[in-house]
Formats: structure tokens, C-alpha cells, sequence
């Protein structure tokens, strides 16, 4: 099976951060990017109930900061992509992505985002495998579908990511 | 204490103005900048727009519009007259401030019967 | 129930006739077949539609020397099901006849016959692809297509695109004109179409003139994964369809091979079948509740709904596993035994859930802004309904009592005794109501059925240990689902495939008939009618 | 000399409660909506969830603006200028205590709804300027309902006037020593409070920015402070009325054991609960029967209320 390459993305996406980087200030920044991460309205298939149950009281991310659900992509900082891309959705995904103001992350919920999952056959000509080919995915969460504890999990573990030192 | 210091209101309000524009202005330079072709595509839930939005909209919003001027003009005159009424309450001004508003309940009447409110 | 023979005369008087079959309807579930003239086609249709017979399904099938539309009428009270096919020998462009202006809900069975097999149907008044992209230039389901496995990104790119300059187009004609009315796209991602449903609306000013469902975003193709897996790995499909109430699928699915292979499972996995898919059903009408209340802007009820889903899906944990996407039937019983801890669990659940449904009696129904925003919002009449072929809570909001559980009894819920909930109200208010009856009548069903299960095997002792070989032969089996009337059209060939497995599913014909129950309201009722036909997208885009 | 530094003084105090307060009543929002719906709300982010908002304003700080593509470049900018800017202004009159008010202008009251009259512009301004068919109907949805709902609340805060013959706040709490005036005049406290709300754009009445039919109603297309701003002066908005609803009718400053101000404070926030406690347990209303209802109910209500306070006023007077 040839590798493929991955992140065969447009070098449009990428993110340029040209703001002014006062050392303190940027720390304290991230400190409150990863405490308030509003996520997107934006469930597509089975993981969308997941994601739904994570707002429930029983996992509840408002506790973290995070149960905000925002539906426009203008106010929303992860874009959680949870269920199957098909063809006919991967471009409004792409869309939204791109009206997303930065800085932003996505969080692959779910095998068929990560690489098509249970749908993945030879002849399969109606879904996207894996949501990494369009757009850059920062955590990825196996499962079909992952139970809410593991979406809290991947949110905590998108936080340590946020506030790591970067040298 | 009580001077009618009215400097009050200008300087609150220019305050006011100048701190939103401050407001407004601080995270272009804290924030980053990302490129994405689509990035300042109008947002109509990942479709694209069909036209622009500036559409000649509904006329029953602006039926609305024009009752609230003959209400609004009403609610000017009624600040003075009730001030006044209320200090000495004459008769004859009891009178005036009835007519007043009957004439413009019967306005409201004309105007609900005419359906404006019904929205078709 | 057999029909006799000269109570049918009056469908093929005058008719050429192929040929004319009787079926045992327990062995595959038709009671007739005939297989007609092209154009005798239409006029049986409407003899069909005045005697207030609904279009159940319509299943293109690719034979090796033909191409055939098989449909299948049915009646609500007394069942009656009849198969028609019509054959077409041309393999590249096959013509059929259209019935989209006799029974408005073949419209949509027509242009998916059209997007998967290139069949087309004449003077269809919108022929275009309704789940592939516009941009797809291939017929799928036709045997002869091999799938295009690794260009998806190229498929992905190339659609960007064709849309981006699609949009150039369109705008630039739109953008000089002034134009009082406009289109405005509730579209894929939107907090109120549940999953992936791209509503195209034509507004002036607040009121919607006219509605065009999109559909086709969270499209997987379950059909054409049947045709290249045998019969037990196509069960974890069945899961992922309606993921809400993934248990009546397993049951549609599971029920449909053992009633091809005419065997039975054990009376123990009976009991546990029927009461782990009436907890399946209480928990997707709750989920129905609080994303509806969601809709309507009242933002409390949706915990309360999640916090009683959340003991449902323990309990259905303990018993299967998985929380969701359910795959606990096996042929001829069920995989697990029932947990001694479920007991008390479903003995404390039922008086709290009762305790709940009178709180969301008094708190939802009694408040006047909910009845304002119900009340005669979304009207379908019962000849919409029958011309649609809307089941399920829908329909019975109608006043129509058509439940599978009672029209065709299956399984062992002829012994459960529970009543078929029904209002006459015809509007969103009237489809609340039944669907909050029902949890009542799913809490009596699951007692009792719990009550009442017998100790013994979970399998049946003719339960096959590896996938089965259906005997050749066509077969039908329908299910109630929480949303209506589930049911599977499969062709054996006697191979370990399904040779065609056709899903004829709720939501597709209820959400048919959206269009012609919005025109006239305001966008914010677009959303509160929506919200009451409880769509779930994968299981119309299968 | 100290007239200048009394403005700079005050100035620097409205800031600071507005910015904190808005923070505060946000935070207490989602306490409040996490207890109705039986879980915690922000829990982790500083000691209870007291930095949970902080955190927000500050990460909305890093948060890039964009600009849509082929939107009216200056309105949308101006727009959430124009709905902060009369927000300072309408603090000036309120009488948090007997001589704790900044400039007590004897045309209090219609300062307050002059300024607060203001800010729905600039809630319009963002619907047209963003040139998105959401925002578009949500900033129709505001104007209507905006028109709407002021006339009732002029005419029911004329009666108080009519009781307390001033337009000074403070005057008016003085004629609320001994009975507060929601007793004398309970009609109209239940008109002034549901058109207060709709002002504020709180549920039943928050059409303009309906989440699950408008996405996000009139700032869909607003990003990062610009939202903020929104988001601050609907708050900041919802406290103004709540405290012009404690000085008309619940007797401003008036109470038995605690200082002025204190009483003040309590009974606004009590208030403020109130406002959200309904709007988690309502449903939203729709458009039309919103404005009907504002126009067939409200206001022949309030101008029936202004004849019998007058008339009672013609009688007691002998």
C-alpha cells in the first residue's frame, strides 16, 4: 500500500501569524484561547449525537469554558468535524473553514473522518476518507462513535496543545 | 449638587464613542492572519450566495413605521401636558389629555381594522 | 390473510398482463405480483390511487438482459401489498413511464432511479441528480460500474471548482437587479436542520414562497456496500443509518433474512428484541423533543430530554455495549443475555420517566407561546399524506391509525397488549402529542415484555454459526421504526450477496412532502415544521 | 478645577463598573442557565468559573476581524460603535444612592430612553451593513420590534411621572419613601418590564438574533471584539433597565437596615435573575405575533393606564 501523502494541502491554509509577538502577552493569550474554545454547530452524521451529548449535564464542557456552541464559523474557534464527509459536503466544509477567523484548530471526530471508516471499500465513490485531505486537523479521536468522555478528553488534550511552549 | 451640568452627557457620549473605537481596533494588532480562499465569503451555512442581500424587503415593516411616528409624536406631546397635569391637575386639562388619546385610540382602531397588523 | 381471488379482479381488467403470481404472505411478504406493459402503467397507478392504495417503495433492479422498476401499493387498514414490475430489454437508456403527478412521492423514487441506475423516467417534471453532485458523471448502482476508490480528492477539488464557477455565473446575473423576493439557503450546516439538510428557501420579505430540499450530504451508499459483503458483515450498516433508532434497523434487517430463510429465533431473544427497541424508540423521541424545543427557542427542556436519554443508553449499554450505533441482533436471536443489574435499572427508570412525561405534559403543553408557534403550523392533509406516502407519527397525527406493529404484526407484539396513539390535529401541535403518547405506550410495551421473558437461549438452535445463503427469491419485511414505516426489498440469488437490497425508509417520503407544507408561512415556522417530521439525514441519503 | 475632575473621576468609575459588570452578569448568566438545567456551568477557569469570561474577553482580544466581501466597508464598522457609545451615557442619571448619582439632571428619565433608544441603530446598521440575507432579517426583525415595544414603555414610565410629578430619578425615589410604586401601580410595572425586555432583545423577544432560525441573527457576520462589543452592550442594556426599573417602581434606594446603595444594588440584580430566569424557561415568539402583540395588547393597554392615573389624580385632589 503506497503512503500517500498526508497533509496535501493547499499552502493557502496555512496559518501566518503576523501580529505583534509581545512574550508575555502571547502566553497570557493562549492561556484564554484554551480556557474559552467555542466550538461550531456542525454535526454530520451518528458522531453529531456524541457531540450533542457532550452539551448534555451529564459530560457538560461548560465546565471547561467550552460549552459555548456557536452556529456561524465567524464566531467559532474549533470546527469539531464529526460523522462522514461526503463528496457533496467535503467543499462547505472546506468553505467553512476558510470563513473561520484565525487562530483556529479542527478536531477530527470519529473513524470516518479520520480515514473513512466502517464506509472505506475498494469502489467506494460517495465519501472523502479522512477530513486531513482538505483541511490541516489538529486532534484527531478514533471510534465510531467515541464516546463523550473521549470528545472532553480530546478537547483537554487540544488545550495542552494550545498553551505548549513553542520554542 | 442639583446644577444642570449638561457637559455631562457630550463628554459621556464622546467617551463612550472613542473607547468602542479603541475597542474595535486593539486585535488587529494582537491578532494573527490566516489566508483561505474563501475567508471573506458572505456566510450562508457553507453554500454560496445566491444575489446579494440588499433586497427591496417587506412593505408590512414599513406600515409599521408610519404608525409609530403618529404614536411617537403623541408620547412628545404627552411628556409636558402629563408633567404639567400632574402638578396641578385641573379639570379642564383632565378633558384635553382624554380627547387626545381617544383620537389616537381611535387611530390604533382604524389601523388594526385596515389589518396592518395582520401581516399578509 | 389471503386475498381472495375475484376481490382483486378489478386491478388487471383490461390490462396486458405478463404474468400473474399469488403469494404466501408469510413466506416473503407479498400477497400479489404481476408484472405489466410499460404503458399500462400509469392507468393501474390510478386505479391504485383511487382506492386509497399508497406507494410504498420503488426499486430499480439491473438484471444481466433488463432493467426493472418494481413498485409496491399498499393500503393503511387492511394490508394488501402488491408488487408491479415493468420491464425495459434496453440496457443503456431505459424509458419508463412517470407517476410523479399521480403519487407526489415517487417524484423523488424517480430521480434517485435516474442518479443510480440512468433510468429515465418521461416527462418527469425536475429529472436531475438528487444524491451524487451535480458534477457526478456516473450511474453507481449499475452492476457494470467498478467505483473510482482513490480519486477522491480529485472528485473533491474538481466539484470546488465547477461550484466556484458556478458562483461567478450566478452572481453576476443576480447582483444588477434589484429584486424584491430572494433565495436564501438554510443550508447544510445550520442549528436547526438536524444533520446535514440543505433547505433552498424562496422568501419575500419573511414568507417563504417556495421550498427546495437538498439532499445528499451525508450520502454513504448502504445499498451498494450490501451488494459486495455478504449478509452478516452488512449488519454494523444497519446501526449507522438511523443511528437514533439503530434497533428497529437491526430488527428490519435481521427479521427480513430470518423470514428468507424461514427460520425462528428463541423466545427469550424474542422478548429481549422487542423491549430493547421500545427503550430504542423512547430514547429517539426524546432526542426528537429536545432538539424540537431547541427549535422553537426554548433552550431548557434539551437537558432534561438528555439527562432521561442518558438512562435509556446505560441500560441499553449494559445489555449491548455501544450507546448509538447499535449491532446486537444476530440471525436467529441475539448476541448478549440480559445482565442481572438491568432489572432494578428498568424497574427504577419507568416511574421517573412516567414523573417526567406528566412535568412535560403540564410545563410544554399548557404554555400559550408553544401553542401559538404549533397551532395550524405545517398542515398535512390526509390526501398529502397518502399521495407522499408519509408514515409513522406523522401520519397518525392525521387521525390515521397505520402502525406496523398492528397492520402487520411481527415478532411477539400481537401478545403485547398497547394502543396506537392518534390525533386528528393534522399540524406540528398534533405530531407533539403523538409523539409524547407513544413514550407512553413504549414504557408499557417494554414492562411488559420484560415481565414476561422466558428463560431459555438466546439463539435459536437453527441459528446459522456462519453468514447464511438466502435461497433465491424475492422478499419484503417491514418494521415500525420511531419514525414510520421501515422496510427492505431483497433479491437472493442463492449467493452469499444480496443481489439488490433495497431500504425503503421513513424519513424519505416524510420529508417529501415538506415543500408542500411550507408554502405561505414564516421562516421562523420553516424551522418549527422541520423540526416536527423528525428527519435523520444518513437514513435518507442511506 | 474639581468640576473636571469630577467628570474624569465618575468617567473612570461608569468604565470600570460597565466592563466588570458586563463580565459579571455573563458569568452569572451561565451559572444561572447551568443550575436551571441541571449542571454546573464553568467550573474550572479560575476560582467557580470567575475567570470564565475573563477568559473569554481576552481570548476575543487575540481573535482576528474580518472584513465580509462586498460589505458596506463603514457601516459595518461604525455599527458597534453606535450600539456601545450611548451606553455611558444613560449611567448618568441613575441614583444608586441618595446623593450617589453623577449629574442629577431634572430630565433624567428621558435621558435614560434617549440613550437607550439609541443603540438599536446600530443593531440595524450591523443587519444591512454585513450584506448577509440572516443578518438582513435580523436587523428587519430588530427595527420592528424596536418601534414596537417603545411606545408602551414611554407611556407606562409616564404614569410614574405622573405619581412622582418630576422627571428626576431621584425625585422619584423620594416619592417612593413610603409605598414603592409597583404597588400603586401594578399594570403598568408588568408593561414596563415586558417592553423592557423586548428592547433589551431578551427571550420571548430576541428575534433579531434567533439562534436557530437566523444562525446568529444580526452579528453573523461579526467576529472576534466586534461580537464582544455587541455582546457587552446587551448586558450593559439589561442592567440600565433593570435599574430604572428598580428606581421607578421598587423604590430605589429605600429599605430598612443597609445603606442606599446597597438596597439599589440588591434589587436591580434581583432584577437582572429575573430577566434571566425567563429567558431560559421561554420559548421564542414568532415575528408577527410579537409586533401584534406589542400593538394590540401593550399600548392600548398603557394609554388606558395614563387615563385612570389621571383621573385618580383629578380625584385626590380635593
Amino acid at each position: 500500500m503506497e503512503i500517500r501523502e498526508i497533509q496535501k494541502v493547499t499552502p493557502d491554509d496555512i496559518q501566518v501569524s503576523e501580529g505583534v509577538a509581545l512574550f508575555k502577552l502571547d502566553q497570557l493569550l493562549d492561556k484564554a484561547r484554551s480556557n474559552s474554545l467555542w466550538p461550531l454547530t456542525f454535526g454530520l452524521t451518528c458522531c453529531a449525537i456524541e457531540m450533542m451529548a457532550v452539551g448534555s449535564p451529564r459530560y457538560d464542557i461548560d465546565r471547561f469554558g467550552f460549552g459555548v456552541f456557536r452556529a456561524t464559523p465567524r464566531q467559532a474557534d474549533v470546527m469539531i468535524v464529526s460523522g462522514t464527509i461526503s463528496r457533496k459536503m467535503a467543499p462547505r466544509i472546506k468553505t467553512l473553514y476558510d470563513q473561520m477567523p484565525s487562530p483556529k484548530w479542527v478536531i477530527a471526530m470519529g473513524g470516518c473522518a479520520i480515514a473513512g471508516g466502517p464506509f472505506k471499500y475498494p469502489g467506494q465513490y460517495a465519501i472523502l476518507e479522512g477530513i486531513d485531505k482538505i483541511i490541516p486537523v489538529d486532534v484527531y479521536i478514533p471510534g465510531c462513535p467515541p464516546r463523550p468522555e473521549a470528545l472532553v478528553s480530546a478537547l483537554l488534550k487540544l488545550q495542552e496543545k494550545i498553551t505548549a511552549k513553542k520554542d | 449638587m442639583s446644577s444642570n451640568n449638561y457637559i455631562y452627557v457630550l463628554v459621556f457620549f464622546v467617551v463612550g464613542l472613542l473607547f468602542a473605537v479603541a475597542f474595535t481596533c486593539t486585535p488587529l494588532i494582537l491578532s494573527p492572519r490566516s489566508r483561505g480562499k474563501k475567508k471573506t465569503s458572505t456566510y450562508e451555512s457553507g453554500e454560496d450566495t445566491l444575489g446579494s442581500a440588499w433586497v427591496q424587503f417587506d412593505v408590512s415593516y414599513y406600515l409599521f413605521a408610519l404608525i409609530f411616528l403618529a404614536f411617537d409624536v403623541e408620547v412628545i406631546f404627552l411628556f409636558p401636558v402629563v408633567l404639567t397635569y400632574s402638578i396641578a391637575p385641573l379639570l379642564i386639562d383632565l378633558l384635553k389629555i382624554v380627547i387626545f388619546i381617544g383620537i389616537l385610540a381611535l387611530a390604533l382602531a382604524y389601523a388594526w381594522r385596515k389589518g396592518i397588523f395582520s401581516w399578509k | 390473510m389471503t386475498q381472495t381471488q375475484n376481490d382483486t379482479h378489478w386491478i388487471t381488467e383490461g390490462l396486458t398482463v405478463e404474468s400473474a403470481l399469488e403469494h404466501v404472505y408469510a413466506k416473503n411478504g407479498f400477497h400479489q405480483e404481476f408484472v405489466i406493459s410499460k404503458d399500462s402503467l400509469r392507468e393501474l397507478a390510478q386505479r391504485f390511487r383511487s382506492r386509497e392504495y399508497f406507494l410504498e417503495c420503488l426499486s430499480v433492479v439491473d438484471y444481466p438482459d433488463h432493467f426493472e422498476c418494481c413498485y409496491q401499493f399498499n393500503r393503511w387498514d387492511k394490508i394488501h401489498r402488491v408488487l408491479v414490475k415493468v420491464r425495459n430489454p434496453d440496457k443503456t437508456h431505459p424509458h419508463f413511464p412517470t407517476l410523479s403527478d399521480i403519487y407526489e412521492g415517487a417524484n423523488w423514487y424517480e430521480r434517485e432511479g435516474y442518479d443510480f441506475f440512468g433510468v429515465i423516467f418521461d416527462n418527469h417534471p425536475h429529472l436531475t441528480r438528487l444524491l451524487l453532485p451535480e458534477t457526478a458523471k456516473i450511474h453507481p448502482m449499475r452492476k457494470d460500474f467498478k467505483g473510482d476508490s482513490g480519486t477522491d480528492v480529485e472528485d473533491v477539488l474538481a466539484l470546488i471548482e465547477y461550484e466556484d464557477h458556478q458562483y461567478e455565473k450566478v452572481s453576476q446575473e443576480l447582483k444588477n437587479k434589484y429584486q424584491k423576493d430572494y433565495f436564501i439557503n438554510m443550508g447544510p450546516q445550520h442549528p436547526s436542520t438536524h444533520g446535514v439538510l440543505r433547505l433552498l428557501l424562496h422568501l419575500d420579505g419573511e414568507r417563504v414562497l417556495e421550498t427546495y430540499p437538498v439532499i445528499g450530504y451525508s450520502h454513504r451508499d448502504h445499498e451498494r456496500m450490501a451488494e459486495y459483503k455478504n449478509y452478516l458483515q452488512f449488519t454494523p450498516n444497519m446501526g449507522r443509518m438511523d443511528y437514533v433508532g439503530a434497533m428497529s434497523f437491526n430488527f428490519g434487517y435481521i427479521g427480513l433474512i430470518e423470514k428468507a430463510l424461514g427460520m425462528a429465533p428463541s423466545p427469550r431473544a424474542e422478548y429481549i428484541r422487542v423491549f430493547s427497541t421500545e427503550l430504542n424508540r423512547i430514547a429517539s423521541h426524546l432526542l426528537w423533543l429536545g432538539t424540537y424545543l431547541l427549535d422553537l427557542g426554548a433552550m431548557t427542556p434539551f437537558f432534561y430530554c438528555f439527562d432521561d436519554r442518558e438512562n435509556i443508553l446505560d441500560m441499553l449499554e449494559m445489555l449491548t455495549g455501544e450507546r448509538l450505533t447499535y449491532n446486537f441482533f444476530r440471525f436467529g436471536g441475539v448476541a448478549y443475555d440480559v445482565p442481572e443489574g438491568l432489572g432494578d435499572q428498568l424497574k427504577a427508570f419507568i416511574p421517573k420517566m412516567r414523573g417526567r412525561l406528566k412535568d412535560y405534559k403540564i410545563l410544554i403543553e399548557k404554555n400559550i407561546i408553544f401553542m401559538k408557534r404549533t397551532k395550524e403550523i405545517g398542515v398535512l392533509t390526509k390526501d398529502q399524506a397518502l399521495s407522499y406516502g408519509v408514515t409513522g407519527p406523522m401520519l397518525r397525527a392525521c387521525g390515521i391509525a397505520y402502525d406496523i406493529r398492528k397492520a402487520e404484526p411481527y415478532s411477539i407484539y400481537p401478545e403485547m397488549n398497547f394502543e396506537i396513539p392518534t390525533f386528528p390535529g393534522c399540524d406540528t401541535f398534533a405530531r407533539y402529542q403523538v409523539r409524547l403518547a407513544e413514550i407512553e405506550q413504549s414504557l408499557r410495551i417494554a414492562e411488559q415484555a420484560f415481565a414476561k421473558m422466558p428463560e431459555g437461549p438466546i439463539k435459536g438452535e437453527k441459528a446459522p454459526k456462519v453468514s447464511p445463503k438466502v435461497p433465491a427469491g424475492e422478499f419484503y419485511f417491514a418494521v415500525e421504526s420511531a419514525r414510520g414505516h421501515y422496510g427492505e426489498y431483497l433479491v437472493a440469488n442463492g449467493s452469499a450477496n444480496p443481489y439488490r437490497l433495497k431500504q425503503r425508509t421513513p424519513s424519505y417520503a416524510n420529508l417529501s412532502s415538506l415543500s408542500s407544507m411550507l408554502s405561505g408561512h414564516l421562516v421562523a415556522d420553516v424551522v418549527a415544521v422541520l423540526g416536527s417530521t423528525d428527519v435523520v439525514m444518513p437514513e435518507i441519503d442511506r | 478645577m474639581n468640576e473636571l475632575f469630577r467628570i474624569i473621576l465618575s468617567l473612570v468609575i461608569v468604565i470600570g463598573f460597565v466592563l466588570i459588570n458586563s463580565l459579571v452578569l455573563v458569568w452569572l448568566e451561565r451559572k444561572v442557565s447551568a443550575r436551571i438545567q441541571l449542571r454546573r456551568g464553568p467550573l474550572y477557569v479560575g476560582w467557580f468559573g470567575l475567570l470564565q469570561t475573563f477568559a473569554d474577553a481576552l481570548k476575543m482580544l487575540g481573535k482576528e476581524l474580518i472584513f465580509p466581501k462586498n460589505c458596506d466597508k463603514v457601516l459595518y464598522f461604525l455599527a458597534p460603535i453606535l450600539s456601545f457609545a450611548p451606553v455611558l451615557g444613560a449611567f448618568l442619571v441613575i441614583p444608586f444612592g441618595q446623593h450617589l448619582v453623577i449629574q442629577d439632571l431634572n430630565i433624567g428619565l428621558l435621558l435614560v430612553f434617549a440613550f437607550s433608544g439609541l443603540s438599536f441603530i446600530g443593531i440595524f446598521m450591523a443587519g444591512w451593513a454585513s450584506n448577509n440575507k440572516y443578518s438582513l432579517l435580523g436587523g428587519m426583525r430588530s427595527v420592528a420590534q424596536n418601534i414596537s415595544y417603545e411606545i408602551p414603555l414611554l407611556l407606562s414610565s409616564l404614569n410614574i411621572v405622573m405619581m412622582a410629578k418630576s422627571f428626576r430619578l431621584s425625585d422619584i425615589v423620594r416619592a417612593q419613601a413610603h409605598v414603592p410604586f409597583i404597588l400603586l401601580q401594578p399594570l403598568a410595572f408588568i408593561i414596563f418590564i415586558t417592553s423592557a425586555l423586548a428592547e433589551s432583545n431578551r427571550t420571548p423577544f430576541d428575534i433579531p438574533e434567533a439562534e436557530s432560525e437566523l444562525v446568529a441573527g444580526f452579528h453573523t457576520e461579526y467576529s472576534g471584539l466586534r461580537f464582544g462589543i455587541f455582546f457587552i452592550s446587551e448586558y450593559t442594556y439589561v442592567f440600565i433597565s433593570s435599574c430604572v426599573a428598580t428606581a421607578l417602581f421598587l423604590g430605589g434606594s429605600h429599605g430598612p437596615f443597609l445603606s442606599g446603595w446597597a438596597w439599589f444594588l440588591m434589587k436591580a440584580y434581583f432584577v437582572v435573575f429575573v430577566v434571566m430566569w425567563v429567558r431560559w424557561t421561554l420559548p421564542r415568539l414568532r415575528s408577527d405575533q410579537l409586533i401584534t402583540f406589542a400593538w394590540k395588547v401593550l399600548i392600548p393597554l398603557s394609554l388606558f393606564n395614563i387615563i385612570c392615573t389621571a383621573l385618580a389624580l383629578q380625584l385626590l385632589k380635593q
